[in-house]
């Protein structure tokens, strides 16, 4: 075979200067640029391109656009396949490499093929009949049924591209370029509004790329033409090709995907994206995507050289490509006259064959000029051939289309063309929750009222003569703006074009087998998932009645193309089965995306590096270079524990804790939440925040709060400070500081208008170098000159002002290791300057850096509660001991949920201590724990461990609980029972080390 | 007096200007970062004749009540809007605990609030002629210069962020101030959205 | 007609033309004893074992729409009983004892595939919760266990366990019995098996209100008229707010739209159940090839059966991060349902303020799981008039006494 | 996606808001001199009408501002939006209306 022996000499859009090879299967095959890998394979001789999902019956091209449901090739290799890639919209590209899928060994053989032989016994929802027994073995059978489902394969790495996305706001956002949408865009545009004009194909143009009309006197196209160089030549519009509108949301939201690169192939996209999310909100949408043409249901229909007549004439007019020698057209409208004709024009021979009986005496008149046969009434009754078409059954048709007047005559042809009225494209419109109404005539379901700011103009409103076309995509473009505030200054008419009057279809949904009572098994409705004609009869009588049922019971409109060219004949063929007309069967949901959307495209530039902001703080360069391991807390890191070289985390943390209890230690706090407030009210508003009470903190002091939520729960916790009469400073913890702020700001803005507070986050403001242990008094008063540290003038649990190593700073005298502890605050800017000073100086003293591990345990020794670790929302402050917190003399959050019967009970969980009675055995956080040991589960629990650590101080294991009834347990054993050994522990107070508090007030 | 040579910046470690992936010329985006920019968090009542009369006092501007405006920069001090009752103050570096002392003198006895926040945010600048659509892609404010202009500032979300963005000419383009500890991802979300555009990075102004 | 492999073949024969409807369409009666609202899965189980179990075979489920078109026609299917609290374990390890066995027992191929369900922790406070939670599963008696980072790359060699990722994987839990289901065969073999004992199905038949005497119910209004009743089961998930209103009380119940959606087909490359709560990301590849992803809620209240788009780009960046190789991969289809969802994110099934009417909702994101158990114990509730002690904790009355089941937990979202 | 009309910085889309729930819940003056029963109430009940719900939302990423919203919750559309503290205004209190 030559190469590209279906190419005609001229014409078409591709461009002939620019040849590429490309490998279908391994063969080494040639087209043009402007090809698409169906019209490339075409070209070729190739119509044989994939097989079906269930019955793997081999498959050809047949359509020309993206409603293509057979034609779906593995594109790409390694990193940069991808499954499922329609050959009628992937473009050619040099050294492309597309392969067909869901076939082994090859689509000329295929194994699967059996299950055609055996689809008798595999109708529609056949596995839910069978596979039951022995009940053990579903497993396995699914293993087999799994592996012949899916299509293509998926990458087995990485991607190695990247996505983008942008927001815009349009005045009128214009989707598909076809003419209806150029004239609107035009029109748009011409207003002075900003305009978005997206299609999806390669070009704009629509329909009219791959017909012969003319517009003005002059090919279509260079209308078309001229009216993209307009719209560029407008400020404010926007033209996208290769970009589809996916998705129609609430308050018109709409995402588009632009496929950027996709068509120069793998490694050619240089820093640009391979494709790109556009995320739109449009004042005013008008809706001009066209309409996909239907196929007819009649047995073998879904042989390859089976075809819809537009997407033959497409080939031949926009791809210079001869689809076959002979073909026999197949029609129920006017439409296919016209492929008819220009299909003659290219070489090919036509028999058409309408249903109708009486067809437009001018269309038959016209078709004879051309020799071309019209067989009116007449139906096709089957195709014959196996992986390409060699002819079909036809004869008369009776009345009512049930069955047929004559002995079927055969004729041979190698193409047969569908043509069985069209679908408008509706489906944003019903994304925009618009409900679509039938239009009989036309036989196809248009657009109803508007429910959004939208309109719909052209084919995809059921207008399908050209000329209306452009005059109603111009009044639609015009009102748009119009409605987004933009008039048109200047008057200009549609331009010219010669209208047709159209004919009515004559829906025959599926052609009747050959003999009465015949079987409509192969008679495809859903050519992807071989759903049959037979398929809805048998859904229907087994009840699936509704059109969902139906979809649902037999996979129909499920797959890749989401029955684009298939859901509106299986409805009709209910609807006439079910004596029902078709409104009331109605459609199934319009759901989004028009097609498939890459999920990279959707997760956009967040991805690797940037899927989630990392936050740092202002030392953190610091921790890095010091080995620091991190933990993440929120979007946090943190610094967990500081291994030196060779030492495990275990040596870490007994030197770390070990370093702090004796000597010092130093850890960055500057993650805490800070919130600054201010105002006459503040005291009465933590009143009413925390469990404690406010009104008597004297300035210079600090207090530990407790905040609950309204059902009484502990959520919060941290030290507020007295800066000034009016004016405190907040800390939260680090993970629920976004969380208080929103919290403070919901009750004074909801609920307390009336209280003079101003909240302001200063979290990020400060950063905070925390010195624990005996030495740390020593260390700070070398370095600040300004305040007197003396405990007398600067006691526990207060603040002063001063200057630390030459930076102004606010120091806190707080501690949650329970050592002698100052928390030192500096502008950020300088955090890493204090940080370094803080290190230098006290070395010396062997200062340590700490991470959270160290600062877990050493508040663990002393009974200092986590939020979120000893709380988990179920826990009032009385559960944590904390009752001394607990204002009896004011209202606050929460104070009412406190007395309910259950928060009264008396057997709640409560905070207590654990001491394994093995000293060296450390209790792993969440064991559970129970009174009783029994040999096996089930046990019933009492609590569960919160915290749990090695104390290196103590040099013994120490842990934190929460059980119930606990504070009357104190001395009682308890077990917990893990996966392969039980721990016992006795029960005590939640505290370990230093009981009194001396070492932190010292 | 601090020693100010002891600061940093939060992007000090991604030394940025060794980033720069093309000459300036080419670039269809210039960025930076704009540090330690004095900032006070203002809090009060627009309806109050004094806090209007003090802030215009002490800051030497207008307080602006438009909506999303920010009064003339160009001055040593000015003020952005945040929300009916917010907005932050730029001062000259430096100047902020003074310009506090003089705020909460001049306001004796009033309700407002007035903080320090010099160290919660940094800014990155962002101009040239692809700096829109860098910012688009992050944000869906609508930046068109129909909708958004010079002296125009907008709280929103950029990238997984929130931002203050503030359009100060249609040359110098935009400043975006960003809390200090997002300020790395920000910058390199925003340096990967501009690389199709080409991107240079200059010292801040 | 039984099906089986035997009577698959022989009605191969007759082109499956002898096929029996799987269930009746009757007219509905003037009256029964039960009447079920909400065709749902739940709805439907409720009648089965009512009738099966507990004798009352005079039972109607209403549906307003077509059977198993609510979220049990929209969820991600994943089944699992591995619940915190006492309470939610053993409810929904009855149902999960139902599940193992109900492809045999209604003669219905419900597709049960026990692949294993896994839970990612990827922090360590994560990490803390799960460990808390497998060891309360399995002092329940209920199997569980927790995987190391390279326990959990043997068994899904495609998710991204680097401990630089993002979103790094520090452990999971596993239940081996956990898996997913069909979730139409679920909805659809539960009316066929109730049919069969004289339940009528009557589907486009919408309760629009109660009729009330003394403060007990008669009977429903319907937009296919009035049908007497002297007990009513609701059981309409998302509805539940507006089923109370017209019997005159409230619930503590917001409705919200949640999220899935599938990918294009592919050949198998995902065998388990990856779950991650705090990311909100959820897969599972289905019998047929797609993935099947869902995400969290959306944050405000609907009853448009469909979600936001910024919940789809979020659930994107967690699922890429997670597993890198689907970047590829296209989506090809999105939805919402509409959850009940209740402040302790567990569900109420009992009585109510009016006699003889039960309600069953709060089931949330969760609820497939838990179908047959629910059915279970609902049908036992309004036989008895007295919940069954598996779901005697799960009542109204908790609001009030405060005696929450709290199974937030570590998972906002408890598919 | 929503777009919603902050009343102080004007159209935004929904993801720079959090959500607040049921306007018009008042927190009791007097907690304690509530029942159980009229506590929870407060805490749990709430109407989630399918329709004109009238609802808090916070402009979090943008003035930090609680407002209320009446919107349909079927439809999604957006009927009213009012300051915190005003009363609904007249043609929000008829409910659901086409744009
Ligand atoms: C996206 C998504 C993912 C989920 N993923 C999971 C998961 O992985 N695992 C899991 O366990 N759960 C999951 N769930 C939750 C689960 O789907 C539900 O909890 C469960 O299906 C509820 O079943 P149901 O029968 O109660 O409700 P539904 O199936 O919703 O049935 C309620 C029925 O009531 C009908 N109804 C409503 N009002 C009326 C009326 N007035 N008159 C008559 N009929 C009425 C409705 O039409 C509906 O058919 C998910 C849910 C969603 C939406
Ligand atoms: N009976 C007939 O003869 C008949 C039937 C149908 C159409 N037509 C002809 O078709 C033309 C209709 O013009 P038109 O402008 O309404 O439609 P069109 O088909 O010419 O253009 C629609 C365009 O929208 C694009 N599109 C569709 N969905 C899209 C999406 N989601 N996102 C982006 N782009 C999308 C398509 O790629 C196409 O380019 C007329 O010329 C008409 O005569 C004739
Ligand atoms: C587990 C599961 C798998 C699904 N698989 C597919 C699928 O392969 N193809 C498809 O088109 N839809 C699939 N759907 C989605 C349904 O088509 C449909 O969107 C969903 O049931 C919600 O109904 P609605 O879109 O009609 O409102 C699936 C749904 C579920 C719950
Ligand atoms: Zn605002």
């Amino acid at each position: 075979m030559s190469d590209q022996q279906f190419r005609l000499a001229d014409g078409g859009r591709i461009d002939r200067e620019r040849p590429l090879r490309f490998t279908f299967n391994g063969r080494e095959l040639s087209g043009y640029e402007g090809d698409t890998v169906a019209s490339a394979l075409l070209a070729n001789g190739l119509h044989l391109v994939s097989r079906s999902f269930k019955y793997h019956r081999p498959r050809g091209v047949l359509s020309d656009g993206s409603e293509e449901p057979n034609a779906l090739v593995q594109l790409g290799v390694g990193a940069y396949t991808q499954p499922n890639i329609r050959a009628t919209q992937a473009e050619l590209y040099q050294g492309l490499i597309a392969e067909s899928q869901n076939c082994w060994p090859s689509v000329d053989l295929d194994v699967g093929a059996v299950n055609d032989f055996l689809s008798p016994i595999f109708p529609a929802g056949f596995y839910y009949k069978t596979f039951m027994w022995p009940k053990s073995f579903w497993i396995r059978y699914e293993y087999f049924i799994r592996k012949m489902a899916g299509l293509g394969k998926a990458p087995a790495s990485a991607d190695p591209d990247y996505y983008d996305k942008m927001h815009v706001h349009c005045d009128v956002l214009v989707l598909g370029a076809g003419p209806a949408g150029l004239a609107a865009a035009l029109a748009a545009g011409r207003t002075g509004a900003r305009v978005m004009l997206a299609d999806e194909q390669m070009e704009p143009g629509g329909y009219l790329l791959g017909r012969k009309v003319a517009i003005n006197d002059r090919p279509a196209m260079e209308w078309v033409d001229n009216s993209i160089e307009e719209l560029k030549s407008m400020a404010d519009v926007r033209v996208l090709t290769r970009t589809t509108a996916l998705a129609y949301f609430d308050h018109n939201y709409l995402t588009l995907l632009e496929r950027v690169t996709d068509h120069l192939g793998p490694d050619a996209n240089g820093d640009r994206p391979r494709q790109r999310l556009w995320k739109v909100r449009a004042k005013q949408v008008v809706l001009a995507t066209g309409s996909h043409e239907r196929p007819l249901v009649f047995r073998n229909n879904d042989r390859p050289g089976v075809m819809l007549a537009s997407a033959a004439q497409a080939y031949l007019n926009r791809f210079a490509v001869r689809p076959g020698r002979e073909a026999v057209v197949f029609t129920n409208n006017d439409s296919a006259y016209q492929a008819a004709s220009d299909l003659v024009k290219g070489g090919v021979q036509c028999t058409i064959v309408d249903v109708r009986p009486e067809p437009p005496d001018e269309l038959r008149a016209a078709a004879r000029k051309q020799n071309i046969d019209v067989l009116s009434g007449h139906g096709v009754i089957s195709a014959a051939g196996t992986k390409r078409v060699t002819g079909v059954d036809v004869s008369s048709l009776n009345a009512t289309a049930s069955g047929y007047h004559d002995a079927p005559r055969h004729l041979k042809c190698d193409l047969v063309l569908m043509s069985g009225g069209w679908n408008p494209a509706v489906h944003l419109y019903s994304q925009s929750r618009g409900k679509l109404e039938f239009d009989a005539s036309r036989a196809c379901f248009v657009p109803g009222e508007s429910v959004q700011a939208e309109r719909s103009a052209g084919a995809c409103n059921g207008t399908f003569d050209l000329a209306f076309c452009l005059s109603e995509g111009r009044e639609a473009g015009k009102a748009a703006a119009a409605s987004a505030g933009f008039r048109s200054k200047s008057s200009s008419s549609s331009p010219k074009v010669e209208s047709s009057p159209e004919t009515p279809i004559r829906a025959v949904w599926r052609m009747p087998p050959k003999d009465p009572g015949g079987r409509y098994n192969k008679h495809f409705v859903d050519f992807q998932h071989d759903v049959t004609a037979a398929d809805v009869d048998l859904a229907y009588r087994e009840g699936y009645r509704s059109v969902e049922h139906l979809k649902r019971y037999t996979t129909m409109g499920m797959g890749t193309d989401q029955g684009k060219t298939s859901n509106v004949n299986a409805l009709a063929i209910l609807a006439e089965i079910s004596n029902a007309d078709i409104p009331t069967v109605g459609t199934t949901t319009f759901r989004p995306p028009y097609t498939p959307a890459t999920f990279g495209a959707l997760a956009g530039r967040d991805v690797g590096e940037l899927a989630d902001p990392v936050r740092m703080t202002p030392m953190h360069q610091w921790h890095l270079a010091h080995g620091a391991k991190f933990e993440d807390v929120g979007q946090w890191k943190r610094p967990w524990y500081y291994p030196k070289a060779g030492e495990s985390m275990e040596e870490a943390l007994s030197r770390e804790c070990k370093a702090t209890r004796n000597a010092i230690g130093i850890l960055d706090a500057s993650t805490l939440g800070k919130i600054d407030i201010q105002g006459p009210d503040v005291a009465e508003f933590l009143n009413r925040i925390y469990t404690n009470g406010w009104s008597k903190l004297a300035v210079g002091r600090c207090r530990y709060g407790l905040m609950c939520t309204e059902d009484g729960m502990v959520f919060d916790d941290g030290v507020t400070s007295r800066l000034a009469e009016n004016h405190f400073l907040m800390t939260t913890t680090s993970g629920n500081a976004a969380r208080v702020l929103a919290w403070l700001e919901e009750w004074l803005q909801t609920e307390w208008p009336e209280l003079r507070v101003y909240c302001n986050s200063v979290t990020e403001h400060w950063a905070t170098a925390g010195i624990a242990g005996p030495l740390a008094r020593k260390l700070l008063s070398e370095l600040t000159s300004d305040i007197d540290l003396d405990s007398k003038a600067f006691p526990f649990m207060s603040w002063r002002e001063g200057t630390v190593a030459g930076i102004p700073a606010r120091v806190m005298r707080i501690s949650f290791t329970g050592e002698l502890s100052f928390e030192i605050n500096v502008q950020s800017s300088y955090g890493l300057a204090l940080w370094t000073s803080l290190m230098s100086a006290g070395a010396k003293y062997g200062i340590t850096p700490f991470g959270t591990e160290t600062m877990h345990i050493l508040r663990a020794e002393k009974g200092f509660i986590i939020a979120g670790q000893e709380t988990d929302g179920t826990v009032t402050p009385v559960d944590l001991g904390l009752e001394g917190m607990v204002s009896k003399h004011k209202d606050f959050l929460g104070k009412r949920s406190l007395s309910r019967p259950d928060t009264l009970r008396e057997d709640r969980k409560q905070l207590v201590g654990l001491l394994t009675e093995d000293p060296r055995q450390v209790l792993p956080e969440g064991g559970q724990i129970v009174a009783e040991l029994k040999s096996k589960p089930p046990m019933k629990m009492i609590g569960h461990v919160t915290s749990s650590y090695f104390s290196a101080n103590l040099d013994r294991s120490i842990a934190l609980a929460l059980v119930k009834g606990g504070r009357s347990r104190h001395g009682e054993t308890v077990h917990v029972p893990l996966e392969n050994k039980v721990v016992s522990a006795r029960i005590g107070p939640p505290h370990f080390y230093d009981v009194e508090g001396e070492r932190m007030h010292g | 007096m601090a020693e100010r040579y002891l600061r940093q910046t939060p992007l000090a470690h991604l030394e940025i200007e060794a980033r720069a992936r093309v000459a300036v010329e080419a670039a269809g985006v210039r960025m930076g970062e704009a540090g330690f920019r004095a900032q006070i968090a203002l809090r009060g009542d627009a309806s109050s004749e004094t806090f209007v009369d003090a802030v215009k006092e002490v800051f030497g501007v207008d307080l602006p009540l438009k909506p999303n405006t920010a009064s003339t920069p160009g001055g040593a001090r000015y003020l952005l809007w945040l929300g009916p009752d917010e907005w932050l103050a730029i001062v000259p570096d430096g100047t902020e605990e003074e310009t506090i002392a003089a705020f909460e003198t001049r306001m004796e006895g009033e309700h407002f609030g007035v903080t320090d926040v010099s160290g919660s945010r940094t800014v990155i600048t962002l101009c040239g002629d692809r700096a829109r659509d860098v910012l688009m892609k992050g944000t869906s404010l609508d930046l068109h210069p129909k909708a958004f202009g010079p002296g125009q500032c907008a709280q929103a979300s950029m990238a997984r962020c929130h931002m203050l963005l503030h359009q100060i000419s249609d040359e110098l383009g935009y400043e975006i101030y960003v809390h200090r500890s997002f300020a790395d991802y920000l910058w390199r979300w925003l340096e990967d959205a501009a690389r199709e555009y080409g991107v240079a990075v200059v010292s801040s102004p | 007609m039984k099906y089986s492999i035997f009577s698959l073949a022989r009605n191969a024969l007759s082109y499956h033309r002898d096929w029996p409807r799987a269930w009746r369409s009757p007219e509905p009666k003037k009256a029964y004893d039960v009447v079920i609202v909400g065709g749902g899965g739940h709805g439907l189980a409720t009648a089965y074992y009512l009738a099966k179990l507990h004798g009352v075979r005079n039972v109607a489920v209403l549906e307003k729409g077509w059977i198993g078109g609510g979220n049990t026609g929209r969820n991600t299917t994943i089944i699992r009983s591995n619940y915190l609290w006492d309470e939610s374990a053993h409810l929904y390890e009855k149902s999960l004892k139902l599940y193992e066995s109900l492809s045999q027992e209604l003669n219905y191929n419900i597709m049960l595939s026990q692949r294993g369900v896994l839970n990612l922790a990827h922090n360590l406070h994560d990490l803390r919760e799960l460990s808390r939670r497998v060891n309360a599963i399995r002092l329940n008696g209920i199997d569980s266990e927790v995987l190391t980072p390279e326990q959990i790359k043997a068994r899904v060699p495609i998710l991204n366990t680097s401990p630089d990722s993002r979103y790094p994987v520090l452990g999971a839990s596993l239940q081996k019995r956990g898996g997913v289901a069909r979730h139409d065969a679920v909805a659809w073999g539960f009316a066929r098996g109730a049919d069969r004992y004289g339940v009528d199905i009557i589907q486009n038949c919408e309760v629009t209100g109660f009729r009330l005497k003394k403060g007990a119910v008669e009977g429903v209004e319907t937009s296919r008229g009035y049908i007497g009743a002297k007990k009513v089961g609701v059981v309409v998930a998302g509805h539940a707010s507006v089923l109370a209103a017209m019997a005159g009380f409230r619930l503590p119940i917001e409705s919200h739209p949640l999220q899935a959606l599938v990918s294009e087909p592919i050949k198998p490359i995902h065998h388990s159940v990856v779950m991650s709560s705090a990311v909100h990301v959820y897969v599972s590849q289905s019998d047929k090839g797609d993935l099947v992803i869902g995400a969290g809620i959306d944050a405000y209240n609907s009853y448009a059966q469909g979600g936001s788009f910024p919940v789809v780009e979020h659930q994107m960046g967690a699922l890429i991060e997670l597993f890198p190789i689907f970047s590829r991969l296209r989506m090809l289809r999105q939805w919402g349902g509409i959850v009940d969802v209740c402040p302790d994110a567990s569900p109420i099934i009992g009585k109510t303020p009016v006699k003889g009417i039960y309600f069953n909702c709060g089931w949330g994101t969760g609820g497939f799981k838990a179908t047959p158990g629910s059915g279970w114990v609902f049908a036992h509730t309004i036989a008895h008039d007295e919940p069954h002690e598996l779901n005697a904790p799960f009542t109204l009355e908790r609001f009030t006494s405060g005696e929450l089941i709290d199974e937030h937990g570590a998972a906002a979202v408890a598919h | 996606m929503l777009l919603i009309e902050c009343p102080y910085c004007g159209p935004r889309d929904e993801y720079e808001f959090s959500y607040g729930g049921e306007a018009h819940i008042v927190r009791p003056k007097h907690p304690e001199k509530l029942s159980d029963e009229e506590w929870a109430d407060y805490l749990f009940l709430r109407t989630n009408p399918k329709g004109a719900y009238r609802e808090r939302w916070c402009h979090a990423h943008g003035c930090r501002r609680w407002f209320n919203v009446e919107r349909d919750t079927l439809s999604h559309q957006i009927i009213a939006v009012y300051e915190m503290g005003a009363e609904p205004p007249r043609a929000a209190r008829k409910g659901g209306s086409k744009p």
